[in-house]
C-alpha cells in the first residue's frame, strides 16, 4: 500500500460513561455526527458527499437483530450505503480504507456505538461467544479466559501483582487528563493491590470498567482530504489476524496473531523498526496484564520480557496509552476505534493535556475474542 | 464535544430482556465425542497424522494443515496434568458452579492440546500448575462436555 | 396395513390415547377430523372435550371443527417429523380445512409426539453378562472383595456369580458359596434393566426383583460397572441436540426524544416531532430527520383522530417463542395518518376487533385510551372507527 | 452523475454451496461453513493457503452465537489470515460480496474468500426477527414481520383476478425452477393447473398473502472466492466472472411511513436508477440476460420487478404473462428457484450473485439457461427495506 492515500479528516468521541441511562444509542451517535460535521462541513450529497458509511455495533450488546437498523438515520444512512463492521471497530477503519482505495467511494464515515451498561452482564454475552458444547458449558467468558492468559503470561514474563498495579495507576493518571475517559479517579498502587481478586490473578481494578460510548471519524481520499481538513492523518498501514479458537490450541503468551498482524501492517507502512518509527502507541488493554503482552506482540518489547519492560519504564518511553487506554473504560466493541481516534488527535496536536510533543506516527491496536484471539493493527502518520 | 447537556426530565429506563430458545447440534463428530463421554466414560481426541498432534475438543479438519482428521479417534485416558488455572470468584448466570470455583487447562495424557474444564476437590489456595488430576464423570447427562463433571486431584 | 417410515396411519391413532396430555387440554372443546388417502389410509375423528379424548375410526368426517387431509405417506411422514409440516402445508400436500394453526399450537401441546421405536433384536441376559468383565471399573471397586449371585428365571435364565476381588471381576456360571447378595428376577427383567427400558428401583418396589442378603451391597454394585450399551442401538445414529433458552436482562434507555413521546401518552396525546427543514412529523419521534439529516427539536401534538391509509388482516400469528402462546386472530394493524401529520408519515396501531369487517382505506378512526395511562405502549388500547 | 471507477478489476473465481435444507442435525455450525468453503476452493482449484483474507457474515441472534466468526474460524480457514465480519441483516450475503469486491479492488488483498451462512434450525426465526424492532415501541406491538399490503395494492391497481394470477404464476414458476436446482430446499413439483386451487385454498397469512407465497426457512452456507484481474485465470479452475459495480441503499428504521398517503421512492428503484445511470445502462430489460432477485414472497417479487427494471404501469405483469421471466424467456428470473425456495438468511443474499455467476459461467447445472448469459443482475433485500444491487459480467469490456 505504502504512501499517503487515505486520510482521517476528523474524529469525534462521545465521553465514556459507566451508565448513560438517559441516552439511547441514537442520541449518542447524533452528538458524534454533529461534531464531525461541525469540524469538517461534510454533507451527504449523492455525488460529492458521504455515500458510504461503515458502522460498528453489536447485536448482542444492543439486544437487537441487525443493530445498525436502529441507527441508520443518525448515521446519515438513509438512501446511502451503510455497512456494519460486526467486529471490533478498528476493523471498520481498516475496511473503510479499502472502500476508498478500491475507488468505490472517496469519502467514508465511520461510526461506532456500544452501551455495555444495557445488559445485566457483559460476561454473559461473551460466554455466548463460545461454542455451545465445549466452551459455554464450563462457564468460559472473556474475563476468565483472560485470567488464564494472565497467569501463563505473568509466569513467563516475570510480571508481578505490583507491576499490574503500576500499569493501572499510570492509566488513571493519563485518564485524568482525558475528558473523554470513563474512570478518571487517580489511584494509589496500594488500592489496586488491595482490590478484590475477581478471577486470579486478575483483580477488580485490573479490569476495564463497564462503559458506554460512541465514536466516529471521517475518512477521505488523498484528493478530497484537503476539502475537509488542513491536518490530515494518513492511514499508511492496516492488517489484522486470526488465531485458533480453542484456548487449548493456542500459545496464550506467544502473540501469534498479533505478531502477524503487526508485521503485515508495518510492512504496508514501510516500517522496519517500530521502536524507532512510532511516536505514540494506543493498545487495547482490557486488563492490566495485556498492556505489556500486546507491547511484546507489537514489537516494542522482547518476547517474555514484559516484567522488565514495566520496570524500565517502557510504557512511558514508548508513550503507550496517553489516553488512559481501555483500562480507563471503553466499550469492548469500539475500544479500538477510540484508540485510533486518540492516536489521530495526538498526530493532529489536538490531544490537550495529554498531548505528546512532535508526534509524527502512531500505532493503534485492538483485539477481540477470548484472550486475544483476533488482533488488528492500524498505522497512522501525520 | 464530550457530552451534550440534555433535558433528562422525560428519560426513563425500560426493563426488558433478550431471550430466545435455541437448539444446538453437536454434529456427527461432536455426537460421537459426547456419547463416548456419556456412555463409555471415555475422553476421545482426534489425531492429525501430518502434524503429529492430538486435539481435543474434536474437529473435522486440522486447522494447521487443513487435512481431514475427523475419524482418527484416540483415547486420551482420564488423567492428566493441570497446566494453567484461574479461580473464578464472581457469580453469574452462565457459570456452572458457585464461586469460588477453579477453571483449569488440563493436558490429558494422550493429548497435545489442553482442555479447559472445572477443577474440584481441592481448596483454591492449594491448587497449583503441574498438579496431576483425573476425570470425574457426571451422574446425570447434559449432553455436553459437562458429562465429564470435573477433574479432581489424583 | 401399509407402513411408511416404519409406521402405519392406524398406529398414529391407536397411540393417541396414551400420548394424550389431559392436563393440557382442560379448556379444549373440539372435534378434529383426519383423512388419510391412498393405501393404508382411512378416516378418524378425535373428540377432545375438557381433558378427555375419544378417537374413532369413521366412515364420514362429520361435525368436525377442523379437518386435516393428506396422502397416507405424507400423513405418517409429517406426524413423525420426517416431512417438514410447514412445507407439506405450503405445497398443499397437507390440507387443513378450518384452523391451520392447530398443527403448530394446540396439537403439539396436548399430545406427546408420535415416534417409532426401531425394532431391536432382543438382547439376551446371557449376552449382557458376557460383557460384565469388560465393563468393570476397578477404580470404583478398590479394596472390594465380594461375590454377587444372579438367579435369573424364565426361558432365557440361568445362574451366575460375579466375583470381585483384587481390582478384577470375573463371571462364572452357577453360584459361589459365599454370596454377599443374591438377586432374583426374570431374565427379561434383567435385560430390560440393563438396556434402560425397565427402571431398577420400580422393578424392586414392584417385586419384580428380589434381593437376598446385603441390600446395601446390591445398591453399591451398580457403580462398579460402566453402563451397558446395546450393540444393536448403534444402528440408529444418535445426533446430540442441546436445547437451551439464552436470556439476558436489559435496561433499554428511552432518551429524551422517546421519553417525550411516552410522557405525551400519559396525557393521552400523540406527540410527534417536526423536522425544521421539511416539516415532516415523525411518529413515534426520532432524534433526527433521516431525509434532511438535521436534529429535530420541535414537538407537535397530532390527531388524535386520523385517516386510514392502509391495513392488514392477520390470520396467522406466530407463537411466542418462549411461551408458545398465540394471540387471537384475525387482528388488524392499521396505518393511520393522524390529523395534522405530514402525509407520508403514517402511524401503525391495531384496530378494534369488532371493526375489522368494516375497515377500508380512507376511513376515519380514533384512538381508545386506557383508563389510567402510565406512559407505556399499553396506553392506547386500539383504534376504532370514528362515527 | 459521476462515472463509476474502480482501482482494479475483481473476478469471481470460486463458488461453493452446501445443500439448503430445513434441518442439518449432523453438522455443527463450523462443519456446515467448512463444507461450503471446501466446495468453493475445489471449484476455484485453490487451497486455503491461496486465500489472503476471509469475509464472514450471518445474523448472530438467530443462532445466539456472539462474534460467531471466532468459533467459525475453524471452518472458514481464517487462522493466520486477515478477516472481516460485516453484516447488514437480510442483505448480509450481498454486502459480503460487495466487501470482498472492495477489498480486492483496493489492492490490500489479492484473493478473498467470503462466507455467508445461517443455521435457522438452531434458533427461533420469528423471535429473531421480532428482536429487530425497536424495544421501546415496535417490539411491543408485535404486529409481525408479514404484511399483505403489497397484495392489497396490486389487487387495487390491476384487479383481483389478474393480480392474484400473476402472484401465483410467479410462485409456480419459481417452484418449476427450484425443481431443476438440486441444491434448492423446497421443490414441490407444482403445476400451473394448480393455480386456481392454491389461490383459493392455500392458508391465508395476512390478507391475500398466503402460505404458498412465502419464502422458506433454511439451513445452509455459501462461499465465494474473489481475486484480482492479474491473478484471475492463472491456475484457477473456472472462467472468471467480473463484478462490474454494486450499490447499497438503506432506509431509516421507521416502517409505517412507507404506508402513508404518499409513498417515497422505493430503495429498489433508487438503487437500480443510480446503478444503471452511472454504468450507462438505459434499458435494463434488454441489457441483462438473467436476474437473480431476493424474493421473500411472490407478491413482493412481482411488485419489485417493476422497481428493479424501472418499468411503468402493468409492463411487469405483461412480461410475466408473456413468459418473459421463464427459464427460456427474454430475461429469466431466479433460475435457482430464488428465496422462495431456499432461505438460509445470512447466505441468501450471497446465493443471488453466486447463482448469477454460475449462469454466466454456463455451469449452473440442470437450471442453466439455454441461451448465452453475458450480463447478470443480482439483488439483496433486508432490514427495513434495504437494497443491495450488483452487476456481473462475462467479459471485461464495459
Amino acid at each position: 500500500m505504502a504512501g499517503k492515500k487515505v486520510a482521517i479528516c476528523a474524529v469525534a468521541q462521545h465521553k465514556n460513561e459507566p451508565d448513560l441511562w438517559h441516552k439511547r444509542f441514537q442520541g449518542m451517535l447524533l452528538d458524534v455526527l454533529e461534531d464531525l460535521q461541525a469540524q469538517t462541513g461534510f454533507d451527504f450529497n449523492e455525488d460529492t458527499g458521504v455515500n458510504t458509511i461503515v458502522s460498528c455495533s453489536d447485536d448482542f450488546f444492543d439486544a437487537r437483530t441487525i443493530s445498525n437498523n436502529g441507527v441508520t438515520d443518525v448515521l446519515g444512512g438513509h438512501y446511502r450505503a451503510e455497512e456494519k463492521m460486526a467486529q471490533e471497530g478498528l476493523n471498520a477503519v481498516g475496511y473503510a480504507l479499502a472502500v476508498i482505495l478500491s475507488g468505490h467511494s472517496d469519502l467514508v464515515l465511520v461510526m461506532g456505538h456500544c452501551k455495555e451498561s444495557q445488559s445485566e452482564s457483559r460476561n454473559m454475552i461473551s460466554n455466548l461467544g463460545f461454542d455451545p458444547f465445549y466452551g459455554r458449558s464450563v462457564g468460559l467468558d472473556y474475563m476468565n479466559a483472560a485470567a488464564l492468559q494472565a497467569r501463563a503470561y505473568m509466569t513467563k514474563a516475570g510480571i508481578t501483582d505490583e507491576h499490574l498495579a503500576r500499569i493501572v495507576v499510570r492509566a488513571r493518571q493519563w485518564a485524568a487528563r482525558n475528558p473523554y475517559a470513563n474512570a478518571r479517579e487517580i489511584l494509589e498502587e496500594g488500592r489496586v493491590m488491595a482490590s478484590p481478586m475477581v478471577c486470579d490473578p486478575i483483580r477488580q481494578l485490573h479490569v476495564y470498567p463497564v462503559s458506554d460510548g460512541a465514536v466516529g471519524m471521517l475518512l477521505a481520499s488523498e484528493e478530497r482530504a484537503k476539502e475537509f481538513t488542513d491536518k490530515p492523518v494518513w492511514i499508511t498501514g492496516f492488517a489484522n489476524c486470526m488465531d485458533s479458537y480453542f484456548l487449548g490450541d493456542r500459545d496464550l503468551t506467544g502473540n501469534v496473531a498479533l505478531k502477524k498482524a503487526a508485521e503485515r501492517a508495518y510492512r504496508k507502512a514501510g516500517i522496519k523498526n517500530p521502536r524507532k518509527a512510532i511516536d505514540v502507541v494506543e493498545v487495547m488493554d482490557a486488563y492490566a496484564y495485556q498492556q505489556p503482552l500486546w507491547m511484546e506482540g507489537l514489537g516494542f518489547c522482547e518476547e517474555g520480557q514484559g516484567g522488565r519492560f514495566i520496570e524500565e519504564g517502557g510504557p512511558g518511553k514508548y508513550k503507550v496509552n496517553l489516553s488512559g487506554g481501555m483500562l480507563a473504560g471503553n466499550p469492548v466493541i469500539i475500544s479500538g476505534l477510540y484508540r485510533a481516534a486518540e492516536a489521530a488527535l495526538q498526530l493532529r496536536g489536538e490531544a490537550g493535556d495529554r498531548q505528546a510533543p512532535d508526534v509524527k506516527s502512531a500505532v493503534a491496536h485492538s483485539t477481540t475474542g477470548a484472550a486475544g484471539q483476533f488482533h488488528s493493527v492500524l498505522i497512522l502518520e501525520a | 464535544m464530550t457530552c451534550k447537556h440534555e433535558d433528562t426530565r422525560n428519560c426513563f429506563v425500560l426493563e426488558g430482556k433478550m431471550a430466545l430458545p435455541n437448539q444446538y447440534f453437536a454434529g456427527r463428530l461432536g455426537s460421537k465425542f459426547i456419547i463416548a463421554l456419556r456412555d463409555k466414560k471415555k475422553i476421545m481426541g482426534v489425531r492429525c497424522q501430518k502434524c503429529n498432534k492430538t486435539f481435543i475438543p474434536p474437529r473435522e479438519y486440522c486447522e494447521q494443515c487443513w487435512s481431514k482428521i475427523a475419524e482418527n479417534w484416540v483415547d486420551l485416558g482420564s488423567e492428566g496434568e493441570l497446566v494453567n488455572f484461574t479461580v473464578i470468584r464472581y457469580n453469574d448466570k452462565h457459570l456452572p458452579k458457585k464461586a469460588p470455583y477453579i477453571l483449569g487447562q488440563i493436558k490429558l495424557t494422550g493429548a497435545d492440546t489442553p482442555l479447559t474444564h472445572v477443577i474440584q476437590g481441592i481448596d483454591p489456595k492449594d491448587v497449583h500448575v503441574g498438579m496431576k488430576v483425573k476425570a470425574v464423570f457426571a451422574e446425570k447427562t447434559t449432553n455436553t462436555i459437562m458429562d465429564l463433571d470435573h477433574f479432581e486431584p489424583v | 396395513m401399509t407402513e411408511y417410515f416404519g409406521a402405519t396411519v392406524a398406529d398414529i391413532f391407536n397411540t393417541m390415547p396414551e400420548r394424550f396430555k389431559p392436563e393440557e387440554a382442560k379448556d379444549v372443546d373440539i372435534v378434529i377430523g383426519y383423512e388419510a388417502t391412498g393405501e393404508g389410509g382411512g378416516k378418524w375423528t378425535a373428540t377432545i372435550k375438557h381433558g378427555t379424548l375419544k378417537v374413532e375410526k369413521v366412515e364420514e368426517l362429520k361435525g368436525c371443527k377442523t379437518t386435516i387431509h393428506a396422502d397416507a405417506e405424507i400423513f405418517v411422514g409429517v406426524t413423525l417429523g420426517k416431512i417438514t409440516a410447514i412445507d407439506a402445508l405450503t405445497s398443499q400436500k397437507l390440507r387443513v380445512v378450518g384452523d391451520a394453526r392447530l398443527l403448530m399450537t394446540l396439537l403439539p401441546k396436548i399430545f406427546v409426539p408420535f415416534t417409532v421405536t426401531p425394532r431391536k433384536k432382543a438382547v439376551s441376559a446371557r449376552a449382557i453378562l458376557a460383557t460384565v468383565e469388560s465393563r468393570f471399573r476397578p477404580e470404583k471397586a478398590e479394596g472390594v472383595t465380594m461375590n454377587i449371585g444372579y438367579d435369573l428365571t424364565g426361558e432365557n435364565g440361568g445362574q451366575w456369580t460375579l466375583m470381585i476381588k483384587d481390582g478384577r471381576c470375573t463371571v462364572r456360571e452357577g453360584f459361589a458359596e459365599d454370596l454377599a447378595v443374591k438377586l432374583i428376577m426374570d431374565a427379561d427383567v434383567y435385560a430390560g434393566m440393563m438396556l434402560g427400558t425397565i427402571d431398577g428401583a420400580s422393578a424392586f418396589t414392584s417385586g419384580q426383583v428380589r434381593i437376598e442378603g446385603d441390600m446395601m451391597a446390591a445398591a453399591a454394585t451398580t457403580k462398579f460397572f460402566h453402563k451397558y450399551v446395546d450393540p444393536n442401538a448403534a444402528e440408529a445414529e444418535e445426533l446430540i441436540c442441546l436445547r437451551v433458552t439464552n436470556s439476558i436482562d436489559q435496561r433499554f434507555a428511552s432518551g429524551p426524544v422517546m421519553g417525550r413521546w411516552f410522557a405525551g401518552l400519559k396525557e393521552k396525546k400523540f406527540m410527534a416531532n417536526k423536522c425544521p427543514e421539511c416539516g415532516r412529523t415523525q411518529i413515534p419521534p426520532r432524534e433526527i430527520c433521516a431525509i434532511c439529516r438535521v436534529r429535530v427539536h420541535e414537538f407537535v401534538e397530532l390527531g388524535p383522530k386520523g385517516t386510514v391509509t392502509n391495513f392488514d388482516i392477520v390470520y396467522f400469528a406466530s407463537p411466542d417463542p418462549l411461551t408458545g402462546a398465540v394471540r387471537d386472530t384475525p387482528y388488524t394493524p392499521i396505518y393511520v395518518v393522524l390529523d395534522g401529520a405530514s402525509e407520508q408519515d403514517a402511524f401503525a396501531f391495531e384496530l378494534k376487533k369488532e371493526d375489522i369487517d368494516r375497515i377500508k382505506v380512507g376511513a376515519k378512526v380514533r384512538p381508545v385510551w386506557a383508563d389510567k395511562p402510565t406512559g407505556s405502549f399499553r396506553d392506547v388500547l386500539y383504534f376504532e372507527l370514528d362515527r | 452523475m459521476k462515472k463509476h471507477k474502480k482501482n482494479r478489476n475483481v473476478a469471481i473465481i470460486g463458488i461453493g454451496q452446501t445443500s439448503l435444507s430445513s434441518h442439518k442435525e449432523d453438522q455443527n455450525q463450523v462443519e456446515m461453513v467448512q463444507e461450503a468453503v471446501i466446495n468453493a476452493l475445489q471449484d476455484a482449484h485453490l487451497t486455503i493457503d491461496d486465500i489472503d483474507c476471509i469475509v464472514h457474515g450471518n445474523m448472530e441472534l438467530f443462532e445466539m452465537q456472539f462474534a460467531p466468526d471466532l468459533w467459525h474460524s475453524l471452518g472458514t480457514g481464517a487462522y493466520g489470515k486477515d478477516e472481516y465480519r460485516i453484516t447488514t441483516g437480510g442483505t448480509t450475503g450481498m454486502t459480503l460480496v460487495c466487501a470482498a469486491d472492495n477489498l480486492v479492488a483496493s489492492g490490500l488483498y489479492d484473493t478473498v474468500l467470503a462466507i455467508g451462512l445461517e443455521k435457522l434450525q438452531e434458533g427461533n426465526t420469528t423471535g429473531g426477527i421480532t428482536n429487530m424492532a425497536d424495544p421501546l415501541w415496535f417490539r411491543n406491538l408485535q404486529t409481525g414481520a408479514l404484511t399483505g399490503t403489497t397484495a392489497a395494492e396490486m389487487i387495487s391497481e390491476f384487479g383481483e383476478e389478474r393480480a392474484k394470477r400473476a402472484a401465483m404464476k410467479y410462485r409456480i414458476m419459481m417452484d418449476k425452477h427450484a425443481v431443476l436446482n438440486p441444491r434448492a430446499h423446497r421443490r414441490f413439483g407444482l403445476e400451473y393447473e394448480q393455480a386456481e386451487d392454491l389461490m383459493a385454498n392455500s392458508p391465508q397469512l395476512v390478507g391475500e398473502l398466503r402460505l404458498i407465497h412465502m419464502c422458506s426457512q433454511s439451513d445452509g452456507a455459501c462461499a465465494m472466492i474473489f481475486t484480482s484481474e492479474k491473478k484471475a485465470g492463472k491456475g484457477t479452475g473456472k472462467p472468471p466472472v467480473w463484478i462490474r459495480d454494486h450499490i447499497q441503499g438503506h432506509r431509516e428504521e421507521t416502517i409505517p411511513n412507507l404506508f402513508g398517503a404518499v409513498k417515497p421512492e422505493m430503495t429498489h428503484h433508487y438503487c437500480a436508477r443510480k446503478l444503471y445511470e452511472r454504468n450507462g445502462i438505459t434499458d435494463p430489460v434488454a441489457y441483462f440476460d438473467v436476474f437473480e432477485m431476493y424474493d421473500p414472497s411472490a407478491w413482493w417479487a412481482m411488485d419489485w420487478l417493476r422497481e428493479f427494471f424501472l418499468l411503468k404501469g402493468d409492463e411487469h405483469i405483461k412480461m410475466l404473462e408473456r413468459g418473459d421471466f421463464d427459464l427460456d424467456g427474454k430475461i429469466p428470473i431466479n433460475p435457482s428457484g430464488g428465496v422462495i425456495a431456499s432461505n438460509p438468511i445470512g447466505a441468501t443474499a450471497m446465493l443471488r450473485p453466486a447463482e448469477a455467476a454460475l449462469q454466466i459461467r454456463g455451469d449452473a447445472g440442470p437450471h442453466q439457461i439455454k441461451k448465452e448469459v453475458r450480463h447478470a443482475l443480482a439483488s439483496g433485500f433486508g432490514g427495513t427495506f434495504w437494497t443491495a444491487l450488483m452487476i456481473l459480467e462475462k467479459d471485461l469490456n464495459w
